[in-house]
């Protein structure tokens, strides 16, 4: 055990959770005053309710022992068997425990991301419901198909060094069905929704940011080389893509905005995820650059296909973690991590089909999996308020509460 | 007596204010407001698609004066708030009947 | 000239407001309040004690027009705020003594 | 029927509120404004320097009654909203020619 | 000396630094508009009056050379003799420095915590009094007691692994005294105090719950299982505690509020902070759903009692602080930490003994010395302000400042 | 290698870019509400145009070969060979790409604190310009002279921890000559600019002290005594400096503010900053208590003098980082830091004449190019917005975005 790699790993767990409030500030600030605290708790709840749906069973579906390649079983339920000393099968220089939790963190946003899709609408209890089976039904397994010993993408060789498919597409395509099945916001078209607080925003980007060391830095599970290029790429990619959001949109609407460039930022980490640990800094600039001009182009897309994605979860994590799945599979290089693979500009043109087969299950997966489980919910307990409670504001329609007084 | 309203842009508050006070004018209330009118409001961006934004910023100032300063007053607030830029602004005038201070009681002109 | 003042629920802003731009209404002024009346509020949840809150959100439209124009913004008012709920809210009818657009110095109906 | 607006101090609100309710007096309506008058705001230190803030935080009710009434209204906001120091606040009385409820389309005194 | 552990301490230290603004946050969202700055300066201000304190005698009374078991001595005064090699005493592998500034903001928070109690109502400079006074005459001498080489309350056995007594009673309590001797803010009963700004109290609760890695993780004093084990049980019952709050309210009151939630969060996070070190996951969780019931109980218990403690830290942190304390003597087991001891359920019954004489020494300490610090001070200066500035607002009374201008 | 050295310092760097939007935030909550955007994107923006420049050029003409003392060749332009292994130069136990980054940080914060001169006025395109202008040919250089291996004040002798003379004066001086340059704001004496938001700044100062640890102490650049040291006197002096402003205020005008108390911590931060790694705890606490006041005076001097430096750039960063590069000189003490040298308290006057030269030198250079590159950008492009937009604000005219909707 390296005590150096266990505090490394701790604090990047830290980092990582930060990441959730951080969302929740980045959503809260772009909804409507009377929304606003109905979307940070949306966030803050499933920081809760994932955790112990993660300790309980989650964890050890996604990384207990192997079942067909498809799910881990439930020796590990409530943790038994996760203890101090190092897994045999993951992580081998810091405790069992330190891995554990910083997945656990991957876990609770990774739902928590999918609430932009469908924010200022939808029932809590439904809420609650829904991200409970998501994280059951749809993350457990995705994650174990990926960076679990056995699974099934992972062993055929998919590159995922943080989470792309697992995280990033999962929720963006899960984002895509919820706007879809739940329906636009009341007066879509007719009302502009514009965020009532983009400092509120803009804060939460940069925590974001600074969580997302942790995120990529972290994966490398080891304070390494390893770990000095994930952070640096992380940098140099959500820089890249922030500047390209802020130039693609002042040649296309005139102006760079705050909620562009902070956006674009998001952008670029959520591209450079999957391919922190395989790529050098100037494919890192590429994939940024780029990932703002095609989240710029996604986000777009809703008002042309006119689905209600309320805080352009599609276009940003949903394409950009295409985007950065894919290009993992154009920039890889065993010159930067021995342990991963090449790719096509470094002749390896399979690890692009790899890369492509692996986008194409995670979506067709998550798209159905979160049908099926709204359909049930919507069954159960009803998905959306009603229409004057839409209008009234969730702050006080779920929760008794306003935001800001005078 | 009488009541001015004047719709204004905000940046004129203090010069207006100063103004009124310099006619011997001691007390003025103040709200902020959203107005529509000629001067169209302005685009807003988000996320890559354009709002139209109808409503601009203004200060309302509300101010009860005896009806024989109005037009001075009047004349005041024009020259003050006065840009020559559209959304300058309006004065609309009202009839008070009564006016009352709470602290002593006084009314009429006395309270004004 | 009258001053209508409408004291409506938030969302009906933007009908209310279109309805009267229909009518050819150019300008009018908007301000938050909060009100009080039929609609009793709500209660409020803090660390588990409940508030009663008395006051409603309500957007109050003023909007200063040609005599003649009254019965018809109220009849737009009216059919745009309305909801059949309680505090759909209050249209106010006032006598206006006189209207000036500050930037061109024109009063009467020409200035609103 | 008359429109009373009183500009008063914040913390008096609830208890002028109750009073006017005790009265019968259904429905009213609140902001926030600013206020200049006797009372002259205080000043405020910024990085070491200190600058004059002129306005004071009021809240403006306006409650329009039936004529009759008025007078026992404005009893009621002079004894609830006193407190004997500068600032306390003015009372205004205007009047007005119609009231509609949007609901129901009554007019007049049952509107209020 | 070792390297990795110097690094984690150092960075934990910032973490729990970050803790205090993240208090101010917390408190400054549910005071009233006009007293948000007054608030955030009480908890600030701390910061900085408490550091020197600290540095020039706290450090050494807290953990100087031991008198009698109940004080240490002046000897490290200005930090004479605190240097870069490891103390012979206290964390034998990080310098003494690093320990040193570590134990810092521990001392920095406990007094911000009491600040909740008497929010909204107290002069500045009686504040200040206040703090410096009880920072040195409570807290020096308690941290002695439980973790000062020849503390009485360590000698005896009492197991507080991160501070629920030195912490979190003892704030917990002081602020029940204060509550008691400064009276109700005026409008108590007739007036609502809502809270201004509920998403400055969330992005505080969401910083608390990042510095509180660094508050039981970091009180490992090294990067080992011991810190991994600590810092999961910290999330686990922070997660249980949230749920268990929006759980009791929803049946309680009908809904589940923003503030329930993240108030139960930090109850969770008080709760455990005594048994992180000690305990185990499934324990961890049973604290913490424990400790949302508990505290929620505890903050209406103002209201029925009569006394006005407007931020609730009587019920979070007394309470909880206190359920954690018992409930260390409850679930303390030597297998998670050999150095720690068997609690009641590992077969000690003598263990949850000791952690009652423990908790009642340190109600007993820290409310009388409470009540006697704040009668000397209303003596020298008063201690609070008159009734038209309290309605006016400790923005403008205290420092002619306004926290927002449109 | 060292894995423990190698994960402090990419934690470090983490908390160092925090400290940007922290600063965003410190200064977006003291402008007028129309330009709170328009003051974040200044800062946010920085992040991610000087982090491109900084992997592309910067940080090879700051840390690559030297050429006479003056600038580094461009020799590792876009990275090339900064790879997973350390550096022959620089900080020998981590990967080069570790201290690359670290150093990226401070690149990008020293130009965004320079924001706040021209706040509320400039044009974004020109500031765009200028920004990679200094960035270029006012910070490279400057950076390579202090810390470059060849560089010729580091070869004097001069004392430079964290970023005094780099950092501070740099940034503080040349926000002197922007704001001659530019002039002042519509309404300057006659209209009060007060801050619209101070609870966001006070977040904004909790932000950067946070970060400044990894500032600070991450300058060791290996977890040790030395880093703790560091930490240590950076949190001391950092809590003098806001006491003494706020006793200076407290005499000064009859009541201690707020953005006082967060701004003499801010000050102290700055001071300590060159000290960081060479002095004591009893001296840094100096430093803190004389910082506050001469900042304090030095905020005063801008109404004296009548230029408009709106957020107090020059106040606080240009006379905070002089008091503190010259106080090294006199504190510095080879004791504390064997590699650095004594100062004339310490029996060595000559170190207060290099540390005097170094100052000199740091404050022609960054006055003369800062006038010389806001000509340029004023020739090409305008520098200030017209008065009409001033008066609507930036937000509208720059970005077509409000801060705050109701
Ligand atoms: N008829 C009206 N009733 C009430 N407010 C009005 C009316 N007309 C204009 N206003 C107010 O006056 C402001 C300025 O009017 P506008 O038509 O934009 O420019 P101008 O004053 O140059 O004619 C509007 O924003 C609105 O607040
Ligand atoms: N007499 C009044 N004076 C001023 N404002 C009033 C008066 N009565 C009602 N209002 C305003 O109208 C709003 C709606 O009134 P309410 O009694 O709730 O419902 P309704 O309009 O259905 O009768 C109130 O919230 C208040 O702002
Ligand atoms: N002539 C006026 N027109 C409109 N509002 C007024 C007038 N005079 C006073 N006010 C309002 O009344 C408030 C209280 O007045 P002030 O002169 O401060 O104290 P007092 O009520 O004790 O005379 C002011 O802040 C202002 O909002």
């Amino acid at each position: 055990m390296n005590a150096a790699d266990t505090g490394f790993i701790l604090i990047s767990a830290a980092l990582v959770m930060l990441m959730t409030p951080g969302l929740a500030l980045f959503y809260g600030g772009m909804v409507r005053r009377k929304n606003v605290l109905g979307t940070l708790m949306q966030s803050f709840i499933v920081l809760a309710v994932v955790t112990l749906e993660w300790v309980l069973w989650g964890y050890s579906m996604a990384f207990g022992p192997d079942h067909g390649g498809v799910i881990g079983g439930l020796d590990w339920f409530g943790l038994t068997g996760v203890g101090m000393e190092p897994s045999p099968d993951y992580a081998s220089t810091i405790p069992h425990q330190a891995f554990m939790i910083f997945q656990c963190m991957f876990a609770v946003i990774t739902p928590a991301l999918i609430t932009g899709a469908f924010a200022e609408r939808v029932k809590f209890s439904a809420f609650l419901l829904f991200t409970l089976a998501w994280a059951t039904l749809v993350y457990n397994p995705l994650c174990h198909w990926v960076w679990g010993v056995g699974g099934w993408m992972g062993g055929m060789g998919a590159l995922d060094f943080a989470g792309g498919t697992v995280v990033h597409i999962s929720s963006g395509i899960s984002a895509l069905a919820a706007a879809l099945f739940i329906g636009r916001r009341v007066g879509w078209g007719s009302t502009a929704f514009i965020p009532h607080n983009l400092p509120m925003t803009v804060t939460g980007a940069a925590i974001l940011w600074f969580g997302w060391f942790g995120f990529n830095a972290g994966s490398a599970l080891a304070c390494n080389g390893l770990a000095a290029g994930a952070f640096v790429v992380t940098h140099a990619a959500s820089a890249a893509a922030a500047v390209s959001w802020m130039v693609v949109e002042w040649f296309h609407r005139g102006k760079p905005t705050t909620l562009g460039v902070a956006t674009g930022a998001v952008a670029g980490l959520v591209a450079i995820t999957p391919a922190s640990g395989f790529v050098g800094t100037v494919p890192a600039l590429v994939i940024g650059l780029c990932a703002g001009g095609i989240c710029y182009g996604g986000v777009l897309l809703k008002t042309a296909l006119g689905y209600d994605d309320s805080l352009d979860v599609v276009g940003v994590h949903g394409l950009g973690g295409t985007w950065g799945a894919l290009a993992t599979g154009l920039f890889a290089s065993t010159a930067v991590n021995p342990d991963g693979a090449d790719g096509l500009f470094f002749g390896n043109p399979g690890q692009l089909w790899i890369q492509f087969v692996s986008v194409a299950a995670t979506m067709a997966f998550a798209f159905v999996m979160t049908l099926l489980i709204l359909k049930a919910v919507d069954l159960l307990v009803g998905v959306r308020v009603p229409r004057e409670d839409e209008e009234k504001g969730m702050d006080l329609v779920l929760h008794n509460e306003t935001g800001y007084t005078l | 007596m009488k009541k001015i309203e004047a719709v204004i842009k905000p940046f004129k508050l203090d010069d207006v204010k100063d103004g009124l006070s310099g006619l011997g004018v001691q007390g003025l209330t103040v709200s902020e407001v959203k107005g529509f009118g000629r001067q169209r409001g302005h685009r807003e961006i988000y996320r890559g698609a354009e709002y139209q934004v109808d409503f601009v910023s203004k200060i309302k100032i509300e101010v009860v004066v005896a009806s024989d300063l109005v037009p001075d007053a009047v004349e005041v607030i024009k020259e003050k708030a006065w840009t020559g830029q559209i959304g300058d602004g309006k004065i609309f005038i009202f009839p008070v009947e009564e006016v009352i201070r709470i602290r002593t009681g006084e009314i009429g002109e006395e309270a004004i």
